[in-house]
């Protein structure tokens, strides 16, 4: 038997030069970024997908992609600084220049895409989990006519922990008499919070869905998958309809490593978003 | 295509090879016994010992560079790699290769394993015996190599071999590096059906196809708790594994920060910190939970993937674990094969 | 005045063999160095003194009342200090002084000489004071010590191995030394030295200090498996880890 | 009135303090404090069982480690009376060459030069000098390379065993060693330039020699102990030559033999057995103007670079030997028998014993260490006092450097000299 070596990818470990565009601080731990490709074209990702982000000399780290497909070689990171790449990226400014590989992983394609058409939209997203969230979100709310409705679903700890607050803001304005809404719930309000208080479970009963139509998309912290999935199976969901992003250790974002693999599911090659009723028995992933 | 030759026949051939190719093949070093480059035929050593490390090394190294880069910004993706014989592989370890071959390829072709993998020539050294007491190979019938040889080589009578060409690199090998003689059929049926009388009473495992749903039952065994209390997370047994080939990436500067290095490093599924993420969490913290990622991916999830047992019964990890460890034992703990009360 | 981060070297009780493998550079690598830092004070090599340190190293175990002052002063001065060495990682060897009851080892050591300094048990420098980052080994390898300095530079986590000594035992290829007949505490002890007694020949008696979460009930009862009584088998990890949090988890003061 | 203290003498091994009182050319007191924190190791090494002794005495010092351990084996090769090998006694010769290589040129080059440039470290060479800094680097790096190949490593060297070296080295790894001996030899004629350029203070004291003594032979790991004044003692009756005593201010021992303070070291070895150097250390130490007696302690640092060329000599003859043996590694059998045991060798600094008392399982019953430092502190006072008066004119900045000379120009080790007294437990 002669090796199959077609499939050698050269460039798999090679990444490729962009530039940081544009810096907004969300908080003294999270960041945006929004960065440009050297090269012509598109990352041609699919919302849901990754990077890995490199800084030569200090590592890298998988992020999603925050921002949804376009033709331009622009895209959006958000992070959060918790080691290494993460508080080195902190310290870039505009016009530092970062090394990407990818997109990577599976995100929401086509078939997804075409399952969603004409339901109900339902996200779920826990403080930084909106960041790979606003790839789809800000894909679909331009289309909301395509779908039944779009809700919104958003909890953070503080006020100062919502993630893109002027785009929630217009989110919330634009909600006025078109099928968007947003919801949002903050675990330790301010005084001046006249939004929900609880953690994110609390804001569930307070729309109206049929699960049969609806399809939901969660992201976020590990902990919150659980008392999310808890409450929706309590509203008899469909567990196909239930679409969630998970992030485990990375090394490789290809499937090699190894450290990403849960029960023998590379999350990032199956992953990051997964159908639940695929996993649902995966014991290492919940 | 099947040929004959002498071993004298085989030892010359090996050295004109010296002069296109790096050999590597079994060697003894002091008291041990590895896998290593020969210099002259004369280095090889014949035998058939178990070696701490497979022949994976040759195809991913220990530590290797993915990547060289400057500080202002130049980055060249680096694979180093020569043309090399690999000589006298046994059927275990061919099947480790061959499984690596697919793991690599799979998907995202991994650059670095496939190149050096490309340039290899592989001969195989068949054995009609097992190598020593903790070796199974017959356990998953790997004791037989299907694929992943160029040649293969049968030792007959009076360091007579017979010679199966399976590629046509391993053709044009043999034709240019091998003084041999046709073959009979009926030789290597004779050969075949003396190995297959040697490991008649060494039996497969009880339901080895099923293994996959056997151990997707079996997650809550009691023998993970029972063997997994004393493993001491050292991580030997997956380092010395053939099929084994998960690794860790760092990045350095070089003491003048002005070039720096992308490297990979063998990594293992047995250590503690395999699955801790920046922020503390740790996805897999019990050596128990550990151990059955390890042999699920062998017995079940990769199995499935590659169509045959992961592990291909070399023992290599049960000689490496001194809490005696045994993929083996956990398997017929699994399909009830041992008929002991684990509980 | 130059802005390059100033580094300190200071000793306390060890033999000053860290220091040592710290300078074992070439000159290529010294120049390298000293174009990144500046290095303030190095008591054994240099006569100069600085009043604040961006890296403070320390050799040796605290072992005396004085210099726990010590210590305790240049870290308020020094904005990050690490640790050099098994000595002040987890007290190393010293601690093997520590089986004496004090009073009774110093009035006969040095019967009739009050006047020498009293010394106290010899502790790591983290059971005093805050220690940002360490370097294990007896002695420190160089290029970890290099590697410390330079992600600490870069604004890294400086990564020692979590794993055992045995992860680079295997990658060199060695005969486990248990074959042979001979104890080694490799399996429990944390990697970075490249396994380098078991690949001498020799055997780990842990320098290095203990990986974090090492099992050490059954590597007890492996030792005694082979041949050792539990006592020999405690005895071996007396050598370099009496100090050792994960291995003796009471402090038995 | 003059007085000087030194708080912890800088560029040399350990912690010591100078304090002088001079007054009115009267010298009230001068003493050299070990201040060093007591180390306990003859405490810490009873209860060890015999192989660990190595491991525990090398850490004695980190820059004389090899000679630790190689004591320790001699100590314990006396003690159960094992034979050792030509091949052993190669092997160990190289690895005690890297040890020579790494000290001498360490205190010659960053502990004494300074001094005679007016800086206070060699880093500012780095700028000025670079070649000087290479050419020392180079050195030194040799020692830690030829440590590296015979003992894994050259501090705390790991195959150092009582059943012999635990690996050899390859012959293509003796070959390279043997090439780059010779490149050594080549480096240190470079060095000769660069210690003629050195202003040694003048100075004279005539003092008791002690060394260990093999006629014929430039020895450094075997033979018995020779002293000027007496002549030649067996290595058994150390305790007859060092005479161990503790004073109030220090935690080091001290020791008197013949006189009230004798010398041990790179100097006293060349006034006992300079006769038996290799012909091109000869010629070294007669380029360097270096005579046998000298009574200048100031010139031990010259002693030591004419010690460097005999070493390497030796290393050759070494390694050429081992290139012509069948290497392999050996296994000695030790049979334990209850006894002491004492192994005397010349570690750069001076002679070092170690002495051991086993019981029938050859564990340490009680054990003995006198290192050199310990030995020379009596000397270094006494040269204090002859070279006071001479110099009690000058200002306290030129006497200080001058007494930090004197005792950096003994290399002392003071980290490993804080050790204790034999303990009797009751
Ligand atoms: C698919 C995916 C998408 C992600 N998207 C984002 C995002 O949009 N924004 C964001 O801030 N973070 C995101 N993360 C988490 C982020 O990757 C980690 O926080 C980051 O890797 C930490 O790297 P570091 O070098 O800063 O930390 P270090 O701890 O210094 O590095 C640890 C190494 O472990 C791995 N690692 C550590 N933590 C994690 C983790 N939580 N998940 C995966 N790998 C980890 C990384 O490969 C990294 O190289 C995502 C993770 C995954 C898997
Ligand atoms: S799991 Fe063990 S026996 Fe199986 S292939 Fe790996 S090393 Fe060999
Ligand atoms: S070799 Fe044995 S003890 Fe070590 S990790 Fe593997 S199973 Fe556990
Ligand atoms: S850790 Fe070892 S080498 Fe370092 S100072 Fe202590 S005894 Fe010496």
């Amino acid at each position: 038997m002669e090796l199959a070596l077609v499939q050698s990818n050269a460039k798999l470990y090679l990444p490729e030069p962009a530039r940081i565009v544009k810096v907004r601080n969300f908080t003294e731990h999270e960041k945006f970024f929004q960065i440009e490709l050297l090269r012509k074209g598109s990352l041609g990702h699919d919302p849901g997908q990754f990077v890995e982000v490199s800084i030569l000399g200090i590592g890298e780290a998988p992020i999603s992609i925050a921002s949804p497909p376009d033709s331009g070689n622009r895209f959006d990171l958000c992070a959060r600084a918790v080691g290494d790449v993460t508080k080195k990226l902190f310290t870039f400014k505009k016009n530092d220049l970062i090394y990407i590989r990818g997109p990577f992983g599976h995100g929401f394609d086509d078939k997804i895409f075409q399952r969603m058409r004409g339901k109900h939209l339902l996200f779920i997203a826990g403080g930084i989990g909106y960041f790979p969230l606003r790839s789809l979100i800000n894909q679909v709310i331009p289309n909301a006519k395509n779908y039944k409705k779009i809700s919104i679903l958003y909890g953070c700890k503080t006020s100062q922990d919502r993630m893109f607050p002027d785009e929630l803001k217009k989110i919330h304005h634009l909600s006025v008499g078109s099928n968007v809404e947003l919801l949002e719930t903050l675990d330790h309000p301010e005084a001046d919070w006249t939004g929900n208080v609880g953690v994110i479970t609390t804001l569930i009963p307070k729309i109206d869905f049929d699960p049969a139509e609806t399809i939901a998309i969660i992201v976020g912290p590990p902990i919150m998958y659980k008392f999310v999935l808890t409450s929706l199976m309590d509203k008899h969901m469909p567990k196909e309809n239930i679409y969630m992003s998970l992030e485990r250790r990375m090394k490789c974002g290809v499937g090699k490593c190894g450290h990403c693999q849960m029960e023998g599911v590379y999350v990032c090659q199956k992953g990051p978003v997964f159908n639940y009723a695929d996993v649902e028995h995966n014991e290492e992933l919940f | 295509m099947l040929l004959k030759t002498t071993k004298t026949a085989l030892l010359k051939g090996i050295d004109q090879v010296l002069s296109t190719y790096q050999v590597a093949a079994l060697t003894k070093q002091d008291s041990r016994v590895l896998y290593n480059y020969v210099k002259t035929s004369h280095d090889i050593f014949w035998g058939c010992r178990p070696t701490v490390l497979p022949p994976k090394k040759f195809f991913f190294p220990p530590h290797e560079t993915l990547l060289d880069y400057t500080a202002d910004g130049q980055i060249i993706a680096k694979i180093e790699s020569k043309p090399l014989v690999l000589f006298g592989i046994h059927p275990c370890d061919l099947r480790g290769i061959q499984i690596l071959d697919e793991a690599f390829a799979d998907l995202h072709g991994d650059p670095n394993y496939l190149e050096r993998r490309e340039k290899a020539i592989i001969i195989g050294l068949d054995c009609h015996q097992t190598c020593d007491q903790d070796s199974f190979c017959y356990k998953v019938g790997a004791h037989y190599a299907k694929t992943g040889y160029d040649i293969m080589l049968y030792p007959l009578k009076d360091d007579q071999y017979l010679v199966e060409v399976a590629t046509d690199r391993g053709n044009v090998f043999a034709e240019q590096f091998l003084r041999a003689i046709k073959g009979e059929e009926k030789e290597l049926e004779e050969y075949q059906q003396a190995k297959a009388k040697a490991f008649e009473s060494l039996k497969p495992f009880k339901d080895l196809e099923k293994f996959p749903e056997l151990f997707q039952e079996n997650t809550h065994h009691p023998v993970w708790e029972h063997e997994g209390a004393r493993c001491l997370s050292c991580g030997s047994c997956v380092m010395v594994c053939p099929t084994c080939y998960c690794f860790n990436v760092t990045d350095d500067w070089e003491l003048n920060m002005r070039a720096g290095k992308r490297q990979r490093h063998w990594d293992a599924c047995m250590l503690h910190d395999f699955t801790t993420v920046a922020t503390g969490e740790n996805f897999r913290p019990t050596a128990t939970a550990r151990l059955h990622h390890r042999i699920n991916r062998k017995f079940n999830y990769l199995m499935k993937k590659h169509g045959q047992s992961v592990c291909v019964g070399c023992g290599r990890c049960v000689r490496a674990c001194l809490a005696d460890i045994s993929p083996k034992t956990i398997a017929e703990a699994i399909n009830g094969e041992d008929e002991k009360e684990w509980n | 005045m130059s802005k390059k981060p100033k580094v300190a070297f200071f000793d306390f009780t060890g033999c000053e063999g860290c220091q040592l493998c710290a300078v074992d550079l070439t000159p290529e690598q010294l120049f390298d160095l000293l174009a990144l830092v500046d290095i303030v004070e190095f008591r054994e090599v240099m006569t100069d003194k600085a009043e604040s340190y961006d890296i403070a190293f320390i050799e040796g175990s605290i072992s005396r009342k004085p210099d726990e002052e010590k210590i305790k002063d240049i870290r308020a001065r020094s904005k990050l200090l690490v640790t050099l060495g098994a000595c002040s990682t987890i007290a190393g060897v010293n601690a093997l002084r520590n089986f004496y009851p004090d009073d009774k080892l110093l009035h006969l050591v040095y019967p009739g000489h009050p006047e020498i300094d009293r010394t106290t048990i010899a502790r790591g420098v983290s059971e005093v004071v805050k220690v940002d980052a360490m370097i294990p080994g007896c002695p420190i390898d160089t290029h970890e010590f290099l590697r410390v300095v330079k992600d600490l530079l870069l604004g890294k986590k400086p990564e020692i191995p979590t794993y055992p000594v045995c992860v680079e035992c295997k990658m060199n290829e060695n005969t486990c030394v248990y074959e042979k007949g001979i104890h080694c505490l490799g399996p429990v002890i944390r990697a970075g030295c490249n396994a380098i007694c078991p690949s001498n020949g020799g055997y780990c008696f842990g320098c290095r200090g203990a990986i974090p979460k090492a099992n050490i009930e059954s590597m007890k009862e492996i030792l005694q498996k082979y041949n050792l009584s539990a006592a020999d088998a405690l005895d071996k990890f007396k050598l370099f880890l009496e100090r050792d949090k994960e291995i003796f988890p009471d402090d038995k003061n | 009135m003059t007085k000087i203290d030194v708080h912890h003498i800088t560029r040399v091994e350990g912690h010591g303090n100078i304090k002088v009182d001079i007054n009115k050319g009267k010298i009230l007191m001068c003493r050299l404090e070990i201040v060093e924190a007591p180390r306990f190791f003859e405490a810490m090494l009873r209860g060890r069982h015999y192989d660990e002794t190595i491991i525990v005495s090398s850490r004695i010092c980190g820059i004389c480690s090899v000679g630790h351990q190689l004591a320790a084996l001699r100590a314990i090769e006396d003690a159960f009376n094992v034979k050792i090998s030509e091949q052993e006694k190669c092997l160990r010769r190289l690895l005690n060459c890297g040890e020579f290589f790494e000290s001498h040129v360490l205190h010659i080059y960053f502990l004494a030069v300074p001094d005679f440039k007016g800086i206070k470290s060699v880093f500012p060479l780095a700028k000025t000098n670079k070649d000087v800094v290479v050419h020392a680097l180079n050195l030194k790096r040799f020692g830690h390379y030829i440590g590296g190949v015979i003992g894994g490593r050259l501090i705390h060297s790991t195959t150092t065993d009582v059943k012999a070296m635990s690996k050899l080295p390859t012959k293509k790894e003796l070959e390279e060693v043997l090439k780059r001996l010779h490149e050594a030899k080549e480096e240190l004629k470079q060095g000769v330039s660069i210690l003629k350029g050195l202003k040694f203070p003048a100075f004279e004291r005539e003092t008791e020699y002690i060394s260990l003594q093999k006629k014929g032979f430039y020895t450094l790991l075997e033979g018995n102990i020779y002293s000027s004044d007496v002549g030649e003692i067996s290595y058994k009756n150390y305790r007859n030559v060092v005479n161990e005593y503790i004073v109030d201010y220090a935690t080091a021992k001290r020791a008197k033999h013949n006189r009230v303070s004798y010398m041990v070291g790179a100097l006293a070895r060349f006034n006992n057995n300079g006769q038996w150097l290799s012909d091109d250390a000869k010629q070294i130490a007669r380029d360097l103007g270096l005579k046998s007696p000298c009574y200048n302690s100031y010139l031990n640092t010259v002693a030591q670079f004419v010690e460097l060329v005999h070493v390497a000599d030796d290393s050759i003859a070494a390694a050429e030997s081992l290139l012509n043996m069948n290497l392999k590694l050996e296994e000695r059998s030790v049979v334990v028998t209850p006894g002491s045991g004492v192994g005397a060798v010349e570690v750069p600094r001076g002679t070092l014993y170690h002495e051991y008392i086993f019981n029938d399982k050859g564990i340490v019953q009680d054990a003995n260490c006198v290192i050199p430092t310990g030995q020379n502190v009596n000397n270094i006072e006494e040269d204090f006092k002859a070279l006071l008066p001479g110099i009690s004119k000058k200002s306290q900045k030129e006497i200080t450097l001058l007494l930090e000379m004197l005792v950096r120009a003994y290399d002392p080790c003071i980290s490993c000299s804080a050790h204790m007294l034999d303990v009797e437990f009751v």
